[in-house]
């Protein structure tokens, strides 16, 4: 056994024992009073020390020791190992459970049924730990259907509550299929003699046939875990069900620990790629970008919104890994290096702007009880500090610079533009086209996020509950405000953040992008000076510097009065807050555009006629395509054959019998024909 | 180093200075057009001094994010429009951003005028956000995609390295290099809201885009709002001069002299523009909103056309 | 073995698959419940038959077991269940005879071909007799499966049952035998008295439970 | 060679036996419960003690490492399940749906129910376990109809009409292997034992013992509840006491799995008979996917659990089918995870239903809400029972999938869809049952009834300890018991 410095597995696997032995305590500790922030303060200290552990084993590179426990598959064993890859994902997975058990201190006062939520808070953050630890494929199996297990629970922890048990029902549906597309995946992997550590997978390889099954069954099992298109739909049914802080480990987190799982298989353990591979991640990437942003933009759902969002920015990094793979199996090394670099640096980022939005819902949530965006309005003079830290993410999510949503995606953009060079046809072509995708998703999702803050923090509150609204905790605000100062920094000095993937995206393609921190300025050179630079820093303090000097003057110099006056609205003031442009009236010209293709979007007008007094109603219907086309068919199917072979149990003891009876005549037939 | 930080300054001042020039010369030149007598060049000068010297009445809903957003698109376009080389390539803190950037400032700023749009709780503010939104969906990524195909063609984002190739004899005739000016030609169009997808000179409800946001904004707010817009225009305009007709762009190292050859070019440059642009304004009447996404939409393939052909014919 | 020993073992088994075939041909309960008793008499001559070649004396009892419980007592009790019940008195076919009889006559076929894959040199009378002993099997089966009325299924099962003691005697020094045929007898008088407790008139499936709770008094 | 071996043997049959015609004597449930659970707590340490001493093997009696795992198990999960029963019986007794006079009946069933599954399982020799296999049946039968409302009397009578039946097949198959083995073995009870039979197979006719699997595989498989053979299986779970639902999925099912095992490893040794393994895992996944189907429309829990059982012993079936050393640890292993699990299951649902007064699906909601130790219970056993981790089931699936997969890729695709649509249908009924706003019936919980929550707390913490960690000894003889079976 390792030594029990801060930078080993076994330092990590204590700290998730310790998270497991919170989540046991809180089983008969959950209906105390004062449980939540004893367990939440419990997981922070615990999250804090494991992120420790992380940044050490990044920033110091990984410990050449590995673990095995006597555990799991007895003749295996249960191996642990940190990586740099494992190491960078759990510095994400803790850094997201760090926030979130800082929010939950706060937020957790407001549960109405702690025990439901309290023993499976800190048993999903262990699991998730445990995934990225995991280095034998029944350990990473177990850690991962147990995560899928805890956040179910965490579904159903209000389970009272409307679509909230059909939100858990696709969710572990859907996460046993992907399991079992994972286990089928390690069943190849590891061969019929039933090798399944990790280092008897990278010693064995696989064939090209079943190197690219295997392939196809990482999409299906880590892409339904993370949410790509068309295996998302259970992600935004049973992200909003979860309570927020919750959401934001599912959205901001676990996503990633499916990308980790991606990562994983297909570049660790599958051994060298074949250029095609590309295409279908590309592809589904690209997809799953727009599509998710455009049904973003549909939602009235605050949370639903922004779970929506997360299938976007998961598509965003399937991008960045396609083009990896791409790059990768042409020798471009360099080039592969930084689409990894941007496709990690973006999972970095996702985890900290979306964990602050959920967050955010979460507050809004607590101050008025409502996650329907068309109900609020006017936070922001009743939550200033949630209303600014959440604009922060929102700039950040819609890649504004100096954020480091910005940042992440001109580094996908610089890869895209790398991609000339690549010699195969197929991917000439389609590269372009997800290009065009992802500008478009850029584009739209900051649509989305003028939608989500312009709706629910500005205008007039639509509801009484909007209007008593007040300030959440400061626990709250903290978790926010520490996730928010993180995206800026990341934004503004993105060097640093190049610098410290560096080690795990040469681990993985042997190549890194140029040392970023010793460059002039701060500033980020993916290739070459000449061919492209983004200086956070430098743009940052321009628009501060331009900004200030611009209000200095003008106050200095010309006027400084104001004056408070009703609204002028081109002279049709209407003091009803409902003339205000709604969640749905926001996002129709966008619906116009493209929700005929994608939605089959069909809306119907019921204009009365002049002098009739009944209201005008328009009536839209959206229709998701996904649901249609696959799972609903699927589901009929079943419920089909259910139903069909259901009448089998109402027969009679004579037709059971003639079962039996052309069971064994059909056996004896056979026996009779048997060569 | 001194030098440079000179040129850009100066370039900085330059642009600040001549866009409300720019503004005032197209719409003396569209009333020309039009047989009218049209204002004074210097107008909208006055127009903004005016505003400045007034009070700012605000919306009694309006937060301080509604104060604050004037400075903010002020800051994030004319950091943007400072990093466009005008009348010199090279400058000193073009290499702090590149194309893509720049492109993302403007969104930035279009971003935050579309929350200020909202933030007054009235329904024309929503109404010009949502539709300034849904404008931006579009153009956007058709720029992104013109921004490639220079990029793919230069091997660089930098708009000073794109300027310095377009100069080179390698460019050649290029058909993607068409569809990307004719793309980004119709991209400017759509984003300084002039006809046919926008009206600036209207306040008629329906139609308005960019004004319906502006309509709670008064006083100093207005007036730098105002100014951030004649910066955007011209910015695009010396978007359009800088990577499509480059001549007499001061080169790095070149001395005073060149730099006003390149000044005096970068002006008749943008005298001409603004006459194309005038002429276009008067010829075409405005489309219905829902017809922008088909304008846009082809602004968008052709950008995409653009980029395949370049990612197509790099083999050949 | 003999040659006379051979014929008359074959004869008999033989004669059983007849009586199978008789059981599936009749039309009328009574007349079911006769030609089964003839068939229990056949099997208690074939065991008794084998007890005498075998040498194997506790066969009689076999025999004994065949002759009194099914040839007389089943075959009677079953008829005096008919008329207390008053049971219909037609075999009730799902299947026509007509056809019931071809899938009997492929059913033997069938027994044949799979025992002819045995090989033959070991001991000639058990393959022929396992041939014949399937066929009585499967045919009991197809009784059981082709007839609707629950008097015409405990037939099918009880000559189903027939065949397998066929085989076991067949099987020469097999041990246990006679428990086995006592453990059937057992079973067969529960699915009798289970008929009769549950009233079970038409069909298996048509229990009455009411029935039963009268019969014990009403105790509850 | 003495005919019955002394000590361990002896007493897990003897202590059953002389209970059972004890306990139908004794009046008086309490005292009949406790004896029972006396009885079935010496058996079951009996069982242990054949870990220490391992008789010899005689012309009846045969304590193997086959079939050692599972008297351990039978006997366990007897005791367990006694344990259960005397808290269950006195609240049927409360609440008068079965009298004192049945008591004694019920009591004494039950341990003859426990010596004949005992004897199945030591038998040496395929008659007697045969016979062994017939009583047991008779006496579920019995005991499934012992609260003689119509369904529960329709269901015995299914049960005991197609359980003939299936006894007939299996004896006719025990004959074939008889006359197989007799020109090899010789004529007597020899033929007839396991020891020697193993020993000579190769010699027997192939032929004949090919027709004797088809037989026997339908025979016992009637009794496993192999689709489709199943018919009786799901009622019977339905109608009867819920102890005799644990001890039928859990115990009796094995049992006959047994048999169809030990005649497999006939069938493997001899070198011309056909493969059984596709035989078995076909019938397996036909069930799988079947179950999975049926669990969708059920209306009554029982009856859901039951095929949920079915659906389980089809996916041993397969394991064991498919072979190889993977392959038969995973059966080996997931048919003690489902034994354990099931009764579990059926412990909490028995309780389910008597403080719900109702076994309709339909009827029950919000369990977690209204009653949360026994929702919560039963969450965790059908997160179990659907191969979730921590659970030991997800270990056995897990190598059944992984190394079907990598052996027969295209078999392991019906297996995956069949294990997905039962899974589905798990969660579909759990999700309603379990959480959501309560339904408004409910009737005060059984006077006894923190005693009665040991047994399946119990259950669940071995199959969580069997999830993560197996001790090396149980692993080698599983290793071991695999590599018997090929």
């Amino acid at each position: 056994m390792a030594p029990m410095i801060p930078a080993s597995p076994a330092f990590a696997l204590s700290c998730v024992g310790a998270l497991l032995a919170i989540a046991v305590l809180a089983i008969p500790g959950g209906r105390l009073r004062d449980a939540a922030p004893v367990v939440y303060g419990a997981c922070l200290a615990t999250s804090l020390v494991a992120l420790g552990g992380a940044l050490i084993c990044l920033l110091a590179g990984p410990p050449a020791s590995n673990v095995v426990l006597p555990l799991g598959l007895p003749w295996v064993g249960a191996h642990f190992r940190i990586d740099a890859l494992a190491a960078f994902f759990l510095a994400v997975v803790n850094l997201g459970a760090v926030a979130a058990s800082l929010y939950g201190i706060g937020y957790g006062r407001h549960e109405s049924e702690p025990q439901r939520v309290l023993p499976f808070f800190p048993a999903f953050l262990a699991g998730m730990n445990l995934v990225v630890l995991a280095d034998d494929a029944f350990s990473f199996l177990l850690a991962w259907e147990f995560m899928s297990l805890a956040s179910w629970a965490l579904v159903m922890a209000h389970h009272r509550e409307g679509d909230n048990a059909r939100a858990g029902y696709v969710y572990i549906v859907m996460a046993s299929f992907g399991t079992l597309a994972l286990l089928l995946a390690f069943g190849l992997l590891a061969g019929p003699e039933g090798g399944y550590a990790f280092a008897a997978i990278r010693a064995h390889g696989a064939s090209a046939p079943s190197a690219a099954l295997v392939l196809g069954l990482v999409l299906l099992g880590a892409g339904s875990k993370a949410g790509l298109a068309p295996l998302h739909v259970w992600l935004p049914l049973a992200h909003p069900a979860a309570p927020s802080h919750v959401s934001a480990l599912m959205s901001g987190v676990m996503t990633k620990v499916a990308v980790y799982g991606f990562i994983r298989i297909v570049f660790d353990l599958l051994g060298p790629q074949a250029w095609w591979w590309g295409l279908p991640v590309l592809a589904a990437g690209g997809g799953s970008a727009v599509l998710g942003v455009l049904y973003a933009l549909m939602q009235n759902d605050l949370k639903r919104v922004l779970a929506y969002s997360t299938i976007e920015n998961i598509g965003l990094i399937f991008v960045g890994l396609g083009l990896t793979i791409a790059f990768e199996a042409n020798g471009f090394h360099a080039a592969a290096a930084l689409a990894l670099t941007a496709a990690l640096f973006h999972v970095f980022n996702h985890a900290l702007f979306k964990s602050i939005l959920f967050f955010g819902a979460g507050a809004v949530l607590t101050a008025t009880g409502e996650r329907q965006m068309d109900r609020l309005g006017g936070l922001i003079h009743k939550m200033p500090l949630t209303s600014f830290l959440v604009l922060i993410a929102c700039a950040a999510i819609s890649a504004l610079p100096p954020l480091n949503g910005f940042a992440s995606e001109w580094l996908v953009f610089q890869a895209i533009l790398l991609s000339p060079q690549l010699p195969q046809w197929g991917l000439k072509l389609l590269i372009p086209a997800v290009g065009a995708l992802l500008a478009l998703s850029a584009a739209l999702a900051a649509a989305c996020f003028v939608r989500v803050f312009g709706i629910v923090f500005l205008g007039r509150p639509r509801s009484q509950q909007a209007r008593d609204a007040h300030e959440v905790d400061r626990w709250s605000i903290s978790a926010m405000a520490m996730l928010a100062a993180l995206c800026v920094i990341a934004g503004v000095l993105p060097g640093f953040m190049i610098d410290s993937i560096a080690s795990v995206v040469d681990a993985l393609t042997g190549a890194r992008m140029p040392a970023q921190a010793s460059l002039q300025w701060l500033s980020i050179v993916p290739v070459a000076e000449s061919r492209s630079s983004y200086n956070g820093l430098l743009v940052f303090a321009f628009i501060a510097a331009s900004a200030s000097l611009a209000a200095y003057a003008i106050h200095r110099l010309a006027s400084q009065a104001v004056r408070r006056a009703p609204a002028w609205d081109c002279g049709f003031p209407d003091p009803s807050p409902s003339t205000q442009y709604s969640a749905e009236s926001f996002s129709q010209p966008i619906q116009r555009v493209f929700g005929s293709y994608v939605f089959k979007a069909s809306e119907r007008i019921d204009m009365p006629a002049p002098g009739d007094m009944r209201p005008a109603r328009i009536k839209v219907e959206l229709r998701d395509l996904a649901w249609e086309l696959i799972y609903a068919p699927i589901a009929q199917a079943v419920s089909f054959t259910a139903e069909r072979l259901n009448r089998l149990q109402f027969l009679t003891i004579r037709v059971y019998l003639s079962l039996v009876f052309f069971a064994l005549v059909t056996l004896l037939l056979a026996l009779a024909v048997w060569p | 180093m001194i030098f440079d930080l000179a040129i850009q300054n100066a370039q900085m001042l330059l642009v600040l200075a001549l866009a409300p020039l720019l503004t005032g010369f197209i719409r003396k030149v569209k009333a020309r057009l039009l047989r009218r007598q049209g204002p004074p060049l210097l107008q909208p000068y006055r127009d903004l001094l005016r505003l400045l010297r007034k009070e700012a009445v605000l919306a009694e809903n309006a937060s301080w994010l509604f104060r604050v957003i004037p400075y903010l698109i002020f800051a994030a376009t004319w950091v943007a429009a400072s990093l466009v080389p005008t009348f010199a390539a090279g400058l000193m803190f073009n290499w702090s951003a590149d194309l893509i950037a720049v492109i993302a400032l403007l969104g930035s700023a279009r971003f935050f005028l579309a929350l200020a749009g909202m933030d007054a709780g009235t329904s024309f503010g929503g109404i010009g956000s949502s539709r300034e939104m849904m404008i931006a969906t579009l153009a956007e990524p058709a720029t992104i995609m013109i921004v490639f195909t220079l990029a793919l063609l230069a091997g660089s984002t930098q708009l000073s390295v794109v300027a310095g190739f377009m100069l080179s004899p390698a460019v050649g005739l290029r058909v993607s290099l068409g569809l990307a000016l004719v793309a980004l030609v119709m991209v400017a169009i759509a984003e300084n809201a002039r006809i046919p997808i926008d009206n600036p000179a209207t306040h008629l409800e329906l139609t308005m885009v960019h004004e319906a946001m502006l309509l709670e904004y008064s006083g100093r707010h207005l007036a730098v709002i105002e100014l951030a817009a004649s910066l955007k225009l011209l910015l695009y305009m010396s978007l359009i001069a800088c990577v499509f007709i480059p001549w007499g762009q001061a080169q790095p190292g070149g001395g005073a002299s060149a730099q006003m050859i390149g000044v005096a070019a970068y002006i008749a440059k943008l005298a001409a523009g603004g006459v194309l642009l005038a002429l276009f304004e008067t010829a075409v009447a405005k489309m219905r909103v829902f017809r922008v996404s088909d304008f846009l939409g082809a602004a968008l393939m052709l950008g995409l056309l653009g980029t395949l052909l370049l990612f197509v014919s790099r083999s050949l | 073995m003999g040659r006379l020993e051979f014929d008359v073992a074959h004869l008999l088994a033989g004669g059983l698959v007849l009586m199978s075939f008789m059981l599936l041909y009749q039309d009328r309960l009574f007349a079911l419940l006769n030609v089964f008793a003839l068939q229990a008499v056949v099997l208690a001559l074939s065991v008794s038959w084998q007890a005498y070649v075998q040498g194997a004396p506790h066969l009689y009892v076999t025999a004994a077991i065949a002759l009194v419980f099914k040839a007389i007592v089943i075959p009677v009790a079953l008829h005096r269940i008919i008329v207390r019940l008053g049971i219909h008195r037609e075999v009730e076919n799902v299947v026509g005879v007509g056809p019931t009889m071809l899938a009997g006559m492929g059913l033997v076929a069938l027994s044949m071909v799979v025992m002819l894959r045995v090989t033959a040199d070991a001991y000639p009378l058990a393959r022929e007799d396992l041939a014949f002993a399937l066929s009585v099997v499967l045919l009991g089966l197809l009784m059981m499966v082709t007839r609707n009325n629950a008097v015409s299924q405990i037939v099918g099962f009880m000559s189903l049952e027939n065949g397998l003691i066929l085989a076991a005697t067949g099987a020469k020094g097999m041990p246990l035998v006679v428990e086995i045929s006592v453990a059937f007898s057992v079973l067969i008088a529960f699915i009798v008295i289970g008929t009769l407790l549950f009233r079970i008139r038409e069909r298996f499936d048509t229990v009455d439970a009411d029935a039963l709770d009268r019969f014990r008094g009403g105790q509850r | 060679m003495t005919v019955f071996p002394t000590d361990g043997v002896t007493l897990i049959l003897a202590i059953p036996a002389a209970s059972a015609a004890l306990l139908g004597l004794l009046p008086g449930y309490r005292l009949s419960a406790r004896l029972n659970v006396l009885a079935c707590l010496l058996t079951f340490l009996a069982a242990l003690s054949l870990f220490i001493e391992k008789p010899a093997p005689g012309p009846f009696i045969l304590i193997d490492d086959l079939n050692i795992v599972f008297i351990v198990l039978n006997t366990f999960v007897g005791f367990t399940t006694s344990v259960f029963s005397a808290s269950y019986i006195a609240h049927e007794l409360e609440t008068g749906r079965l009298t004192p006079l049945h008591l004694r009946f019920y009591h004494a069933m039950y341990q003859a129910l426990l010596f004949s599954m005992n004897l199945a399982l030591v038998a040496n020799n395929i008659g007697l376990m045969w016979v062994a296999i017939e009583m047991a049946t008779l006496t579920t039968v019995l005991m499934v109809g012992i609260y003689r409302t119509h369904e529960a009397i329709e269901a015995a009578w299914k049960y005991f009409i197609l359980g003939s039946v299936g006894i007939a097949l299996a004896l006719f198959g025990t004959i074939l292997v008889y006359m197989a083995a007799r020109p090899a073995v010789g004529e007597g009870l020899d033929g007839m034992v396991w020891t020697v039979l193993m020993a000579r197979v190769a010699a027997f006719d192939p032929a004949l013992l090919n027709v004797a699997f088809v037989f026997l595989m339908l025979g016992y498989g009637t009794k496993v509840g192999l689709v489709p053979l199943h018919a009786w299986l799901p009622d019977a779970h339905a109608e009867g006491p819920t102890p005799i639902s644990a001890v039928l999925s859990g115990l009796l099912l094995n049992v006959a799995l047994y048999a169809v095992l030990r005649f497999k490893l006939l069938l493997a040794a001899n070198p011309g008979a056909i493969a059984p393994g596709p035989l078995m895992a076909t019938l397996g996944l036909v069930s799988l996917i079947f179950a999975g189907f049926m669990l969708y429309k059920r209306r009554d829990i029982k009856r859901m659990f039951a095929y949920s059982s079915i659906e389980h012993m089809g996916i041993i079936a397969f394991a064991f089918g498919m072979g190889g050393p993977l392959a038969n640890f995973a059966g080996l292993l997931h048919m003690t995870m489902h034994s354990l699990t099931k009764s579990a299951i059926f412990f909490a649902v028995g309780h389910i239903a008597q403080v719900t007064g109702t076994q309709k699906i339909a009827d029950i909601r919000g369990l977690t809400a209204s009653h949360p130790e026994l929702g919560w219970s039963l969450v965790i056993g059908v997160v179990a029972i659907g191969g979730m981790p921590p659970f030991g089931i997800f270990m056995s699936e897990f190598l059944v999938v992984s190394s079907t997969f990598a052996r027969e890729p295209l078999l392991a695709i019906p297996l995956v869809g069949g294990l997905l649509i039962a899974f589905g249908a798990l969660f579909f009924h759990l999700q309603r049952l379990a959480f959501g706003a309560p339904s408004a019936r409910s009737v005060p919980a059984p006077t006894s009834r923190q005693a009665s929550h040991l047994p399946m707390i119990a259950h669940f913490a071995l199959v969580l300890m069997a999830g993560l960690y197996l001790p090396p000894p149980l692993v080698a003889w599983f290793q071991h018991v695999a590599g018997l079976l090929g």
